[in-house]
């Protein structure tokens, strides 16, 4: 989607005052929080109405949510910096603080999938009951949103170190505030709450 | 109303057919009411050469009267419709009246199966009745149902009675019924449970005291005998059992 | 017409930066305290250093990393709409799964899950 | 169309199926939906003829046996209400209205638009497939309910549930990408001088409706991974023997799913009002009051979903809250059709096809809004729950909005789409032939629905009750009507073809109507509007006093 087309002019248009780019991705994050919201308010009413669960979830390794947690953090302030660069229009900043949120992401699935293989070796899989259904579903869905962050953000790093598409910046920077702040609450749901 | 379609055989049946004829007949005047406006409208405003259309915006309070004026009349009847449903629906799934029986009722794919007390009218006795799509029932004698299912959502439905709920695996519901009019009527599935759906029809035979009495009698054997034939996939069918322990 | 857009509403939008570093190290802080505090047995402690504090962190990301505070108005009440629909789809379907037993009806099923997995596994802090 | 075009040289494919222009993604849309139709109608012809005339093959199909009769509603809901009803009054009407009635020259984000049509056509190729799998396709009736859906020991169709389940959630992708790129582009994309009231009433429906689309779908993408899993990695999500519970689907199912009968209701609504004021030279009546009611429609519709559950398992007490909600719902919808009507007063009403098509929606929908009633009073929805009154009830309501309201647009922007006139006699004719027979087929279900007739039935020789003769010739009467309003498609189908070629050219403007993509050439040329357009006034101005003209077109200055 990186190619510079030439944009209908109803693409540059913004009666709103939100630049078009910065509106639709208010949008996404708005379905997104559906989604997540949906799933979330499920799993919240059946750890409620189960509280054996709680001994499943007693499993989790808190520490690898925990650095999980910090990853997302100082990634998440990565790609504020680098929407910072791009407003002062610094594009090669902002394209290499963009890589390291990217990097971020990066160990954030690593640790993750160490901790699954872990989890996996102990004999919970997906199908383990209830807990470890939602714990795969939920921490999976997540890491899948990390994923696509990653990849479109170094997309966007690779236009704006031409200082190209800087707006750009910030529309994916909002984008990982938000999976960040899903993942905020995620950590204590999943991890903490026994 | 609805007798005209469907005999009532239920304690509760004639006050829903009653509510439907109420509804009816609300809904039934608006309904001609705005469609006589409508057709009306579109006659007397025919595209006519030298007659120019009006401009009208809607906000003009001597016309905008026309809109609000029955759009508060709907508001009444909601009111006037609500309250009757609710009450009705009280009385048939909330409010539960002195019970004299109680039978239990197993939905499998694709197959009605019923748990009769027997003489001693305690269920879980060594004297129940299980029936496959067959419930036999006494004539004015309030039953108390609990639902059930082996493997997927049926729907245990007795048109005459106007009686329905779906049966849930892993949940008992209750509900209750008083049959006032002799006779055999149908029980349906109403629920898509599988390929079997549409073959899954019972029977509820409402009897005076003594027919049943000598049914009774008669069926009143060990268990064992008359159990339910499990249908595939058995794997559930286990569960409902054991949940009760 | 659309650069002066872009530049009006950034400029606008970001007219003094707060100090992204130091909301980071209060994030980090923040994380801690819910960390240590999963630590100590207290059930009330653990509810919450786990979800107190997530709510506080979650607002300063939206605040400052999003900026959603000088962001136009309608922006974050779609969201606090979004939410509300969520608390509505909570509030109407938790009496049927979140409940295991109510107005003529029991999730036998459940409540022997329940059962059985207390006696398996006596969870700690219950 | 698209799909064979897809066939043909590199030109041509770049041009009809690569395209971003909106024009051409909306008559992919549009085509795409009018295929998947016709299978639908296709399939309703198989089972109306099983009712009808039970157990005889059936001609182009064979015996239908209860497996495929299952298959066979279940493919009919869908594809309906998801490929035909969703593609066409949204993606369809949206991508070539938006631009054109908002003044710009494309959607604001025309790759993700292209996307978004090449996600749906793929999920619709799935959903075929469906029918060639081994097992067959899915038969699980269209909500799908677990543990039937959830387990291929129970619904015998394993593999087609599975692409059932992928089929509607791709979709829901679809619509989602498509639904936000309307959306911002209706708020940030319009003609100068276009404000908030000034925006065509159309428009603002299709918006509202992606808005409550977006807005109810997240929950049950959520539910649908669940399911799938449940299907493809035997967890326990909807199984209450391992801690799940099938109600949950339900909610979830419902929570989107009542939204949905809103979603595909609203840009309907929006066509009929646009066509109503044009051929009754009227302003809407109301403009703001009817945009008010069907804000609180769209708000109100989150609040009610329970009601499809009142006997289905959930807790009675809520039943009493779900049915007041549902009652509420009844008047602002109630309050909209009295200002369509109050639209035609002192009008100069042309009754030219397109107009019939918009009247008959408002006479029909009617009577599918206050059969309503009944199934909202929770008391009679324990008797009438699962029957046939609900069936003709909602078809009721998803006939004129998904067939009448679609020809009434058809027929309206057909000049536009292709430059050419639609043949009138032959639209008057198509016009008799669908809205009679339509008539004909659903009063007689009322009937056997208040007799008993459960749904999703093959056959009621097993039911003493059902099987009586008077109800089998009401099912015979239907069955009946339905073939000949099939019939009559087929002059809708030579009639389009036709005109696509030999119809009269049309100018411009030939409604002589005040909005916007009547500016422009027919059809319109790539990016719309030779210079873009300044916007003046609101988009009904129909016979002001002192004017030459009855109409004055939003972009004509004072």
């Amino acid at each position: 989607m990186s190619t510079a087309a030439a944009k209908p002019i109803s693409n540059t248009r913004s009666d709103t005052g939100i630049p078009t780019a910065k509106l639709i991705t208010w949008w996404v994050i708005a379905s997104e929080i559906v989604v997540f919201g949906g799933l979330l308010v499920v799993y919240i009413m059946h750890r409620l109405g189960h509280p054996e669960w709680a001994a499943s979830a007693a499993h989790t390794n808190t520490w690898a949510g925990a650095f999980n947690t910090f990853v997302l953090l100082t990634s998440s302030l990565c790609a504020v910096l680098a929407h910072q660069a791009a407003d002062a229009h610094d594009g090669p900043r902002a394209a290499k603080l963009l890589r390291f949120t990217a990097l971020g992401g990066l160990i954030f699935l690593v640790v993750k999938g160490l901790e699954w293989t872990a989890d996996i070796r102990e004999g919970f899989v997906l199908s383990s009951g209830g807990f470890w259904s939602f714990y795969y579903t939920l921490a999976g869905l997540h890491g899948l949103h990390v994923l696509a962050g990653m990849i479109i953000m170094l997309i966007v790093a690779a236009d704006a170190a031409k200082n190209q598409e800087l707006q750009r910046v910030e529309c994916i920077g909002l984008y990982w505030h938000f999976v960040d702040i899903v993942w905020i609450f995620l950590f204590p749901l999943l991890y903490i709450a026994r | 109303m609805l007798e005209r379609y469907l005999t009532a055989a239920s304690s509760y049946a004639h006050s829903i057919d009653q509510l439907f004829l109420l509804i009816a007949v609300i809904v039934g005047f608006w309904l001609v009411l705005a469609e006589a406006v409508f057709i009306w409208f579109v006659f007397k405003y025919r595209e006519k050469d030298g007659r120019a259309t009006r401009h009208i915006t809607g906000e003009e309070p001597e016309l905008h009267r026309w809109i609000t004026i029955p759009h508060v009349l709907v508001i009444l009847c909601d009111i006037v419709i609500i309250i009757p449903a609710i009450m009705l629906w009280y009385n048939i799934k909330q409010a539960t009246p002195p019970i004299d029986r109680t039978v239990r009722v197993i939905g499998q794919q694709w197959a009605w199966s019923f748990q009769e007390p027997g003489p001693d009218g305690v269920l879980d006795t060594a004297d129940d009745i299980r029936t496959v799509g067959e419930l036999h029932v006494t004539v004015n004698t309030t039953y108390r149902f609990e639902l059930m299912s082996r493997d997927v959502l049926h729907s245990f439905a007795v048109p005459a009675f106007r009686l329905k709920q779906d049966a849930l695996p892993g949940r008992t519901i209750t509900g209750w019924f008083r049959p006032n009019r002799l006779g055999t009527y149908d029980i349906q599935c109403t629920q898509m449970c599988g390929i079997g759906h549409g073959l899954m029809a019972g029977r509820v035979i409402v009897e005076t005291q003594q027919a049943h009495a000598a049914w009774l009698m008669l069926n009143s054997t060990p268990p064992g005998t008359g159990q339910p034939a499990p249908s595939a996939p058995t794997a559930q069918g286990a569960t409902v059992a054991e949940v009760r322990r | 017409m659309t650069t002066e857009v872009h530049n009006e509403v950034q400029t606008e939008s970001h007219v003094h930066h707060p100090n992204y570093v130091k909301i980071w190290a209060i994030l980090v802080a923040l994380l801690v305290v819910s960390v240590v505090g999963s630590m100590s047995g207290v059930r009330v402690v653990i509810l919450i250093a786990a979800f107190g504090v997530a709510l506080v962190k979650a607002f300063l990301v939206a605040k400052n990393f999003m900026h959603i505070t000088v962001e136009k108005r309608f922006i974050p009440y779609l969201f606090l709409i979004c939410l509300a629909f969520m608390v509505i789809l909570f509030a109407g379907v938790a009496p049927d799964v979140m409940k295991h037993e109510g107005l003529r009806w029991s999730n036998d099923a459940a409540k022997h899950a329940v059962q059985t997995g207390m006696q398996a596994a006596p969870p700690k802090h219950e | 169309m698209s799909t064979q075009v897809q066939h043909a040289e590199p030109g041509v494919f770049k041009k009809y199926f690569w395209s971003t222009d909106h024009k051409i993604i909306a008559m992919q849309y549009l085509f795409t939906g009018m295929a998947m139709g016709l299978i639908g109608g296709y399939l309703a012809y198989v089972f109306r003829m099983q009712l009808g005339f039970p157990n005889q093959s059936v001609p182009g199909f064979g015996i239908v046996t209860p497996g495929k009769y299952n298959a066979v509603v279940t493919m009919h809901g869908s594809i309906m209400i998801f490929w035909v009803a969703m593609p066409v009054l949204i993606a369809a009407f949206g991508n070539f209205l938006i631009p054109l009635m908002i003044g710009c020259d494309d959607m604001a984000f025309p790759r993700i638009n292209r996307l978004s049509y090449q996600v749906f056509l793929l999920s619709a190729l799935l959903l075929l497939s469906s029918f060639l799998v081994k097992g067959g396709a899915f038969g699980g009736a269209w909500t799908s309910y677990p543990p039937l859906s959830a387990n291929g020991a129970y619904n015998l169709t394993p593999i087609g549930a599975t692409l059932w389940l992928l089929a509607v959630a791709l979709e829901f992708v679809a619509f989602l990408l498509g639904g936000i790129n309307f959306t911002v582009t209706v708020m940030n994309s319009r003609a100068p001088g276009m404000k908030m009231f000034d925006i065509p009433f159309v428009i603002w429906m299709i918006v509202l409706a992606s808005v409550v689309f977006m807005a109810s779908v997240g929950p049950l993408i959520a539910g649908a991974v669940m399911l799938l899993f449940d299907q493809t990695m035997s967890t326990g999500f909807y199984d209450p023997n391992r801690g799940g519970d099938p109600l949950l689907w339900q909610h979830l199912f419902w929570f989107f799913g009542h939204p949905e009968v809103y979603v595909v209701l609203l840009p309907a609504m929006g066509i009929v009002a646009e066509i109503i004021a044009v051929f009754a030279r009227k302003k809407l009546f109301g403009y703001k009051t009817i945009l008010y009611t069907a804000w609180s429609v769209g708000v109100l519709s989150f609040v009610v979903w329970a009601h499809h559950q009142f006997v289905a398992g959930i807790d009675p007490r809520m039943a009493n809250i779900f049915s007041i909600t549902t009652l509420l719902i009844s008047i602002p919808i109630a309050e909209m059709v009295f200002l369509y009507i109050a639209t035609l007063y002192g009008g100069s009403i042309r009754l030219t096809t397109a107009m019939l098509f918009a009247l008959a929606f408002v006479a029909e929908f009617m009577i599918g809004g206050v059969t309503g009633i009944f199934l909202g009073a929770s008391g009679v929805d324990i008797y009438l729950h699962d029957t046939y009154f609900v069936i003709a009830h909602f078809h009721y309501t998803f006939v004129p909005i998904a067939i009448i309201s679609v020809f009434a647009g058809i027929y309206f922007w057909f000049p536009k789409m292709f430059g050419r006139m639609m043949n009138e006699t032959l639209g008057k004719i198509h016009f008799w032939g669908t809205v009679i027979p339509f008539n004909f087929i659903f009063i007689p279900l009322f009937m056997t629905g208040a007799a008993g007739d459960q749904r999703r039935v093959y056959s009621y020789a097993q039911f003493a009750e059902q099987a009586r003769p008077a109800l089998q010739h009401l099912r015979t009467t239907a069955t009946v009507s339905l073939l000949v309003m099939l019939a009559f498609q087929f002059v809708f189908i030579f009639n389009f073809i036709w005109s696509l070629r030999n119809g009269k050219r049309a100018g411009a403007n030939p409604w002589r109507s005040t909005t916007l993509e009547w500016t422009v050439p027919s059809p319109p040329p790539h990016g719309n509007f030779a210079e873009l357009p300044t916007v003046y006034r609101g988009p009904y101005e129909y016979g002001w006093p002192g004017r030459a003209d009855d109409y004055w077109p939003q972009d004509v200055p004072d």
